[in-house]
């Protein structure tokens, strides 16, 4: 499977595929961790959301 | 020292004027028994309609801010908001405060950086009942402690102060 | 110093938030020097000529763009008549809030200056060139840029001021970051000579800057 | 499932930690039939070679990018036109995967035209107008980031969307004729006079891996983004609760 003489730039192309696609995977899940963290800490604190309330009601 | 007088008779002017943000034409202004090295805004609060607070900092990082910018390192927040019954929203962004509470946060900078005079510009507006009481047992600490207060205002105070008259043209 | 400190970190911090302006500058240098090539035509060889005064002049600009908040947004709030109150000289407070509004603004200015270069066609050394002279040339334009943000400010005049104020006076600047930039790659003078006047230009306005835009802040008050 | 029954955040949110998992591993599934497909089985092309194997990340990215927009488009008329509460959540969540993958498209395209032009980036009327694109996707995401009020910055993102969308087409045009207007047609055929089954099978598996790809992220990204709504409202409620005191 020879890459011919322009193997650098077929490597690049898909190493810069492979980080942009790990990037967003990892930006993804590190903000739906964040947020589970936010809302974790609010909930402990005793905040409730109206919805919430109506439904507890 | 309350400042009373119409609209437009200077009040909010000779309070700027003191904390040095109005140039006097003629005059100076002087503390007496004052730190001598300090100049006067440098020893004065200065509370005006506007409240100096950054909508996306939470309400701790506002007042951390201002307590280490206004000169103290390492106060204690806890002890400010809790007075100003501000103790369960410090990781709130500011912008989620109602008008009232960002009044109470201003007023949390005059506790956390101890300063002998406060310069109050209508204190009380935007404060409900609860929070006048609060204000006025504040101002009530600041002088037990020999501070001076000088609040433009057109209500009563709710503590019991001298009273200069501007613009007494009636 | 830490009161220093604590005002360069929370305008760091603020330009960062939502609403902040830290990437504005960038996005507006981006669009700037793609849309010449639009004008100007996609000829390289012509790019590859006129390129590192495309980007001084869209970095030039874009620097620009954000400064005229640097002090009206304290203005509005409040926050500046306590920082005239705080014990630090009011010409440190100042030159920290440039500071803070170089790193969050011109910074990334010089960090893109590599990826514009690919689309004006520039060669490796001149885009070095230019990113070098952006670095040494655009805390001028922020400290320059600093006067009019406190002169627009002291009188009350919005953010339009402040560019017809402040462009005549960074002429010198940008002379000198262009001849710099051409002079690395084709230029008939060494890279040197232009490069150390635009340092002496930096350097002048670091000190002329606070100093002016304290006194602009102080004389203004009605 | 009628959409309506979707509006509803709580209801959203269990349909997309039910669905997320499966949707994750068919993207992986299409992923690796593509790849192999690509590296193992693919013909060189008679011109360009090996090179060639770049154009199955640049194409599948390029028709995604516009894809995206028009993904935020329709729930930019969502937002305006049906007033739906997740639509202006889509909109905001697939506007950063729609910079990326056309971010991508561009990167890929320089790479695949370094070889034949000698230099990273000509100045092609199909890569101008996709850098055009991309400078629309962050001109979108710089105004969300400007206004904190979810719904107002709503609103706005869905006009300034749909005004691009509008304009896509003209952009498309005008950039085509200012670039024959100097340059002769570029030499970078994406398309091709007829694309033999070979290439063109691989090719679609990608455009599938990609598109999967995309749809696993924007459902994941708006799970977040009603995840930062409710933290907001709770902020809200918490200000609101501490007012009494």
């Amino acid at each position: 499977m020879d890459l011919g003489p322009h193997a650098a730039f077929i490597i690049a192309a898909y190493v810069m595929a492979a980080v942009v696609v790990l990037g967003l995977i990892a930006w993804v899940i590190a903000d739906y961790d964040a947020q589970q963290r936010v809302l974790a800490d609010l909930e402990q604190r005793g905040v409730t959301r109206r919805s919430q309330k109506s439904e507890a009601a | 020292m309350a400042l009373v007088g119409p609209n437009g008779s200077g009040k909010s002017s000779l309070l700027r004027l003191i904390a040095g943000l109005l140039r006097p034409s003629a005059g100076w202004i002087e503390l007496q028994g004052g730190d001598a090295e300090r100049s006067v805004p440098e020893q004065a609060h200065y509370l005006g309609h506007l409240d100096a607070l950054k909508p996306s900092l939470t309400v701790a990082e506002n007042l951390r801010f201002w307590t280490r910018y206004l000169g103290e390192q390492t106060a204690a927040l806890d002890e400010p908001l809790a007075a100003t019954g501000l103790g369960g929203l410090a990781d709130l962004p500011a912008a989620y405060l109602s008008a009232g509470q960002r009044r109470r946060l201003s007023l949390a900078r005059l506790i956390a950086v101890p300063r002998p005079i406060w310069l109050l510009d209508e204190p009380t507006s935007a404060l409900d009942a609860g929070g006048q009481g609060r204000l006025a047992d504040l101002m009530r600490e600041h002088l037990a402690t020999g501070g001076m207060l000088i609040a433009a205002t057109h209500g009563p105070l709710g503590i019991d102060a001298g009273e200069l008259r501007l613009g007494g043209a009636a | 110093m830490t009161a220093l400190s604590a005002l360069l970190l929370r305008d760091m911090r603020l330009a960062v938030r939502v609403g902040g302006g830290a990437l504005m500058g960038v996005l507006f240098f981006l669009i700037v020097v793609t849309l010449v090539p639009f004008a100007v035509g996609p000829d390289l060889a012509q790019l590859r000529r006129i390129g590192p005064a495309i980007l001084w002049l869209g970095a030039l600009l874009a620097s620009l763009l954000t400064l005229d908040r640097l002090l009206a947004a304290d203005h509005e709030d409040g926050s500046l008549d306590l920082i005239l109150m705080g014990g630090t000289p009011l010409e440190l407070a100042v030159l920290a809030k440039a500071v803070a509004h170089w790193v969050a603004s011109c910074l990334p200015l010089v960090v893109a200056t590599p990826l514009l270069g690919l689309f004006l066609n520039l060669e490796p050394l001149a885009i070095g060139a230019v990113a070098l002279t952006l670095l040494a040339g655009t805390p001028a334009l922020t400290c320059i840029g600093l006067i009019g943000a406190a002169l627009s400010v002291a009188l009350r005049r919005g953010g339009l001021l402040l560019p017809v104020l402040v462009l005549p006076l960074t002429v010198p600047v940008l002379i000198f970051g262009v001849a710099a930039s051409n002079a690395a790659v084709a230029g008939p003078m060494s890279f040197g000579a232009p490069f150390l006047i635009l340092c002496a230009l930096s350097l002048g306005s670091l000190v002329l800057g606070p100093f002016a835009a304290a006194a602009a802040l102080r004389h203004g008050l009605e | 499932m009628a959409l309506i029954d979707l509006a509803n955040p709580t209801r959203f949110l269990a349909l997309a930690a039910r669905v997320l998992p499966w949707l994750a591993a068919a993207t992986a599934l299409a992923f690796a039939a593509g790849l192999y497909l690509v590296w193992f089985t693919t013909p060189d092309d008679y011109q360009q070679g090996a090179t060639v194997k770049i154009m199955f990340i640049h194409v599948p990215n390029a028709w995604l990018a516009m894809g995206v927009w028009t993904v935020m488009s329709i729930a930019s008329i969502g937002t305006l036109v049906w007033r739906h509460p997740l639509a202006d959540v889509a909109a905001k969540s697939a506007a950063p995967l729609g910079a990326a993958f056309t971010f991508l498209a561009l990167v890929t395209g320089s790479l695949w035209g370094r070889p034949m032009w000698g230099t990273y980036w000509v100045w092609d009327a199909r890569l101008t107008s996709v850098l055009v694109l991309l400078l629309m996707y962050l001109g979108v995401i710089a105004l969300w980031r400007t206004v904190d009020d979810p719904s107002r910055a709503g609103r706005a993102a869905a006009i300034l969307t749909l005004v691009g969308a509008v304009n896509l087409p003209v952009i498309k045009f005008s950039v085509d004729w200012w670039n024959t207007l100097h340059q002769p047609a570029s030499v970078l055929r994406a398309g091709g006079p007829a694309i033999h089954p070979a290439i063109l099978t691989p090719l679609l598996v990608m455009a599938i891996a990609f598109v999967l790809l995309f749809v696993t992220l924007h459902l994941a990204a708006m799970r977040n983004e009603i995840l930062r709504r409710r933290v907001r409202s709770m902020w809200l409620m918490q200000a609101h609760a501490a007012q009494g005191a």
